[in-house]
């Protein structure tokens, strides 16, 4: 179980008002898009949900209890930009997150469980596209394929709540469509919340079972930080989730 | 014609490059050392090459009169070992308290006025209390060498830490690692590199220390030599004792760098080759 | 308190080489043996360091000077003894001018020297020997480490008071003159074994065996031409970095008292009095009694007769005889 | 129950943990100095409070009987005149040096193996022969700051141009600069910072050369004092003034990190303020 | 006049060969899309226009002489990675261009000609959207706003050949378009040579009057850096180029 409910958030930086009494009732296992202007403050909400920055004001409810202000194994995160571990090679990156999980104090598997991680590793890397590239480090990928890295990187934990900034932005159409089938597939067997922004209006529609837009109502022209975004829209794709749900149990 | 930035010497270009200094210090100690020897044939001051493979082919080659060791043997053996035991403990205390101070706000709150502060004290001040603390044996050798340097590293360190991209210790987090994992698997990794530069830039400070400690009590070591024959000015002993040091520090830098490239190759991974 | 294990420090110098060769010959352990102890004599390096160690509590007993024993343990608080009055420079402190030929041509140079130590008092005597006073002088701290390759180097050091195995250096390099040196104020810079007064009244043995152990080797040194004391000799020379005639040089500006007996009576002389009048005047007027002492007499010093200069309720610095008289009687 | 590093005392909590050490070392020294004390009276290595403040009071307010001088004072601009000279150079040095280092293939070719070793020469080993190349006064303690300081700050400031990313520098070729103009608008202004961190990290050591160039040949300085005062061991003069040097240099140290926060205030935006 | 030239070009890594006999001639004022799957060369092969990297086998030519092998003011370039510099607020990022070239030795404007280059930066960041905030430093940006920080700084200089690296990645539709208009405005007038990668098909058809779709054609499964990409497709949307032409001498 995983709602997410916001309400009255304020976020303000010095001389600027980012976001502005900002209200949502997301149910579990909904797939959000956020659309809006370049530097709105969609990736300020996502920052806000993940517990890295607090609200000015107003609150952050998960499943009715306050958010526990910090990051954790509940909500996985694909950075707009790219943020994969450079020391770690390709198949590393992937695997660390069970490493983590499952060794308390090493932080590294060994044997059997390490052979069924790299197992799971390949797998996902195999599903993005990396499947030729598991031994570099990340400086010898191109931009799309550390993006793509970043993405195998959170889904393998499956979090309950997956925040994903932009992260088809630096893909070529063919490998996009690979990517929407996965994280198709991953949310409905798995039942994540996902908010995920992007720029492709298209993108947002084919995805989601609601588009949250973002923007300024109110701009003061000799104060431009004066006033914040607000959700001006609030789509609910319903019948498709509805498609989705019904599909789940089969894939 | 390319900008200079952008040129750069082959293979051979570099090795000439690199050792065209050495050779202009050489021979610029070769001139000025005839020059005085011209003057008075008996100057100690800038002792000519010939004087100077007598004096290492004596302390080197030779067993003491009085001990039969070979002098100069005992002598490196001596302080590589009270130097390697300052460095060790030294880089022990950076990695715990440096990568502490950098990750932990409350650590980074207790510890870094402190150590900023701990770091300015000039340690040769306060040496009559570190050796009635330590004793005028070993111990406090590798605790003057431990106390010059380790601030540094910490700070350093520390520094460094901070530098990190937040994203990955977010990253970190939402893959559910616990504070020590992030320790073992995202920090110390990537900071073990940043260590081994610290150390190389501290090899001479330390090296200092030493030599400082071994002047003040000591039996044996680079040091007490230099310090024992320094008054009556045995230059042909000092200067290549001095090389000897110098060469030592050199040669550990090497390793460290070697070190890094070896055991870090994502460091260089993804930089153009040439 | 009463204890079974001493340790004892000296440091490089003509007059204190025979402490080195008392641990290396196994001398020491032999008299040590005797009383059923042990002595571990330890070489520092630098002289001053050994006598803050042994100030601070580190060692039982360490070889100084009869100044910086009165300047340092003594005005420390540090209750010490005189057991061994081993030898006086006899020439081996001297001043050393390149421009100028006599004493009187120092006036208005700069001097290089170690401040507040042996040297910066023969300054101060040779000065008042020709009636003037240091004022006249630019006295500027040089370390004794340096002290040669600054004079011999530098254009602009050119007068230098220091002590062997320095002093020979400095007056080789040409052009230069000794314009004075320690053999005009003779005995009055004394080299001392001292121990802690306090150590030495719980464990008599202590003092026992250094004494049985310095005379010894003191009667090798006479002996010269025995293969034992040849020996001894050349041990002592090479650990001073030098050969046997370099050593036996050095030893000729130092007047050794070979004997028990000799020793015993030039402490118990009254000039040893007078001369600590002049070296605590000296000390009260460049502030080395502490910032405690009121006046010259706040550090008390006791002579053997029973003699007391200064405060007699604060005697901390004593001189000693009697050890070595029981060693002139045959009886350690 | 949050993890420890996303953890951050608030201001009354940082002033209390980052004066807990100070608390714990001066209790510390209060405590050994009164034991040592309870034995003897006029012990000297651990003074009690009341003496250092009596030495002080004696060397800062009263004017010496000798020379009419303030002594403290007059040391301590001795000092802090070669002091700043000394950095003064090493920094322009560094400047120079390690950015065309870090930034020319050729410079960087030929200079970084003489660079590297020339910073393990322990300055005070050779110290003869920069008597005699510099003479005995100033010139030779501006000269050993210099010598001790400026390879670590031509090295560290190298490295870190080297490790600039280089689309900066391509994004600035393309946009028509020369390499001159690259150092002035593009590195200068980007290493300027770092190497006012490098030089906070410096400060320790070239303290400690001054100290051991006046302790040498001088007559007057703060390091002067304590090798004079050392020759009684009159703790009570050394360690006010240890305590004072480590303050003049801790406040060095603020100055500079204050310089940095006021001058260059690209460092800190986009941090999180709190 | 900016012909550009491609012989036989080879690019290879260790282990991997990248570009594989590439083959191309575009004359002066051609605007260009590169398209292809992620991971394919395409940065690589801007790379090696710029001069950041030699090929190591083959040549490029422009106007007929060997490319200077170094980046220059001729060629202007906008990075898939942002790459402003972080010391200088937005506005100074922009001067920066015009500082270099007017001011050899200080690279710094003063007086008149500083207004002057401030009015013009002002003006572009405008047409960019980024009017509002020209005080701030880069870190303060959100990502969609460096890149068209990005995009300011190398429009300015007007280069002959301009290189874009998925420039419009991070941005809304509605920034997108103006920026569309502002680059098709600047390169009619300019006669500019563009290089444009992007994964935004209709992007590259809308903008472009020559699409370039690298791919390999190759490939050994057990060796997958065996064979690099080549040049699989090379439209020329010739009509477009002749109306775009006859345009600018009115806009
Ligand atoms: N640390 C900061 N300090 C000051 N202002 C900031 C900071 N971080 C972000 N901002 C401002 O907040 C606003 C929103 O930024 P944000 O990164 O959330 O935008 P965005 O919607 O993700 O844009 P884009 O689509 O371009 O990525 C921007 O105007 C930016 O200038
Ligand atoms: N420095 C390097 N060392 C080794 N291999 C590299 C290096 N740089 C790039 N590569 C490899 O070259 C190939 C092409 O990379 P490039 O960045 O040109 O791709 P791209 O077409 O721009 O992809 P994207 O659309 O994802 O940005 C990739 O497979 C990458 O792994
Ligand atoms: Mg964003
Ligand atoms: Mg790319």
């Amino acid at each position: 179980m995983s709602n997410v409910t916001v309400r009255d958030l304020w976020m303000e930086y010095p001389n600027q008002v980012v976001l502005e009494r900002v209200n949502l009732e997301i149910p579990s296992g909904e797939f959000c898009a956020l659309v809006g202007p370049s530097g709105c403050g969609k990736t300020t909400f996502l920052r806000l949900l993940l517990g890295e920055e607090r609200p000015t004001r107003g609150r952050i409810l998960l499943d009715g209890e306050p958010l526990v202000a910090e990051p954790g194994p509940d909500r996985g995160v694909v950075f707009q930009r790219y943020s994969v571990f450079p020391h770690l090679t390709v198949l590393e990156n992937v695997i660390l997150g069970r490493e983590f999980q499952q060794s308390r104090f090493l932080g590294r598997l060994f044997g059997a469980r390490r052979r069924a991680a790299l197992e799971e590793a390949r797998g996902v890397l195999e599903a993005v596209g990396l499947g030729n590239h598991l031994g570099k480090y990340p400086a010898e990928l191109s931009g799309g394929m550390q993006q793509r890295l970043a993405i195998a990187q959170a889904l393998i934990l499956k979090p309950k709540i997956l925040l994903l900034d932009e992260p088809f932005g630096a893909l070529d159409p063919g490998t996009k469509a690979q990517m929407y089938e996965l994280l198709l597939r991953l949310w409905s067997e798995e039942k994540m919340t996902v908010f995920m922004v992007t720029h492709d209006l298209k993108e947002g529609f084919t995805l989601a079972t609601r588009v949250l837009a973002f923007d300024k109502v109110r701009v003061d022209p000799t104060d431009p930080g004066a006033y914040g975004a607000r959700i001006t829209y609030d789509l609910p794709l319903t019948l498709k989730k509805a498609a989705m749900g019904a599909l789940a149990p089969v894939g | 014609m390319r900008r200079i930035i952008n040129r750069r010497p082959g293979r051979g270009g570099a090795l000439f490059w690199g050792a065209l200094p050495f050779l202009v210090a050489c021979a610029g100690y070769g001139v000025a050392s005839a020059l005085r020897l011209a003057e008075n044939p008996n100057d100690k001051l800038l002792p000519p090459l010939s004087a100077m493979v007598a004096a290492v082919a004596r302390v080197a080659f030779t067993p003491d009169a009085r001990t039969g060791d070979y002098l100069m043997w005992a002598d490196t053996l001596a302080s590589l070992h009270r130097l390697g035991l300052g460095l060790g403990v030294a880089t022990a205390l950076a990695l715990v308290i440096g990568i502490g101070m950098g990750l932990i706000p409350y650590v980074r709150a207790g510890l870094s006025p402190f150590v900023a502060m701990l770091s300015m004290v000039p340690p040769m001040a306060v040496l009559p209390v570190l050796f009635i603390v330590f004793g005028l044996d070993e111990l406090s050798k590798v605790v003057l060498i431990v106390v010059g340097v380790a601030p540094f590293l910490v700070r350093d360190l520390a520094m460094r830490t901070v530098e990190m991209p937040r994203e990955q210790l977010i990253k970190a987090q939402t893959l559910g690692a616990n504070t020590w994992q992030i320790v073992l698997r995202v920090v110390l990794p990537q900071m073990l590199p940043r260590l081994a530069d610290a150390l190389r830039l501290s090899l001479g400070p330390a090296w200092l220390f030493l030599i400082s400690a071994e002047a003040i009590a000591a039996t044996e070591g680079l040091g007490y030599r230099i310090f024992l024959v320094r008054r009556y000015m045995a230059m042909d002993v000092i200067l290549p004792y001095v090389a000897w040091i110098t060469l030592l520090a050199f040669a550990s830098d090497l390793l460290l760098r070697w070190f890094n490239a070896r055991c870090f190759p994502w460091l260089r991974a993804g930089k153009a080759s040439p | 308190a009463e204890k079974k294990n001493f340790r004892v420090a000296w440091s490089i110098y003509a007059g204190w080489m025979p402490w080195g060769y008392a641990a290396d010959s196994g001398i020491m352990k032999k008299w040590a043996d005797k009383y059923g102890i042990k002595v571990e004599i330890v070489q520092i390096n630098d002289y001053v360091e050994s006598i803050n160690q042994y100030t601070a509590g580190a060692f039982d007993g360490c070889v100084m000077t009869n100044m910086d024993a009165l300047t340092i343990p003594a005005a420390g608080g540090v209750d010490t003894t005189a057991l061994i009055s081993g030898d006086y420079s006899n020439g081996n402190d001297g001043i050393v001018l390149k421009k100028g030929k006599t004493l009187k041509d120092i006036k208005g140079q700069k001097v290089n020297l170690v401040e507040l130590s042996v040297s910066h008092y023969l300054l101060a005597r040779a000065l008042d020997s020709v009636g003037m006073k240091e004022k006249d002088v630019t006295v500027v701290n040089t370390s004794d480490a340096d002290i040669v390759s600054a004079y011999s180097s530098s254009a602009d050091v050119t007068a230098t008071v220091t002590w062997n195995p320095q002093l020979s250096e400095v007056a080789k390099t040409a052009g230069s003159t000794m314009v004075f040196d320690s053999s005009k104020v003779p005995g009055e810079i004394i080299d001392l074994m001292v121990v802690n007064t306090g150590t030495m009244r719980d464990n008599p043995s202590f003092a026992k065996a250094l004494v049985g152990a310095w005379y010894e080797i003191m009667g090798l040194m006479t002996k010269p031409d025995t293969a034992e004391g040849k020996a001894a000799l050349e041990a002592m020379a090479k650990a001073s970095g030098t050969d046997l005639a370099g050593y036996k040089q050095q030893l000729v500006t130092t007047k050794m008292f070979y004997t028990p007996a000799e020793g015993a009576s030039f402490a118990a002389s009254p000039e040893l009095v007078k001369t600590m009048d002049l070296v605590r005047t000296f000390s009260f007027d460049h502030g080395l009694l502490g910032e405690g002492a009121k006046s010259r007499d706040a550090v008390g010093i006791l002579f053997p007769g029973g003699t007391v200069l200064g405060d007699v309720k604060n005697v901390k610095l004593r001189f000693d005889d009697a050890v070595m008289k029981q060693a002139a009687d045959g009886k350690l």
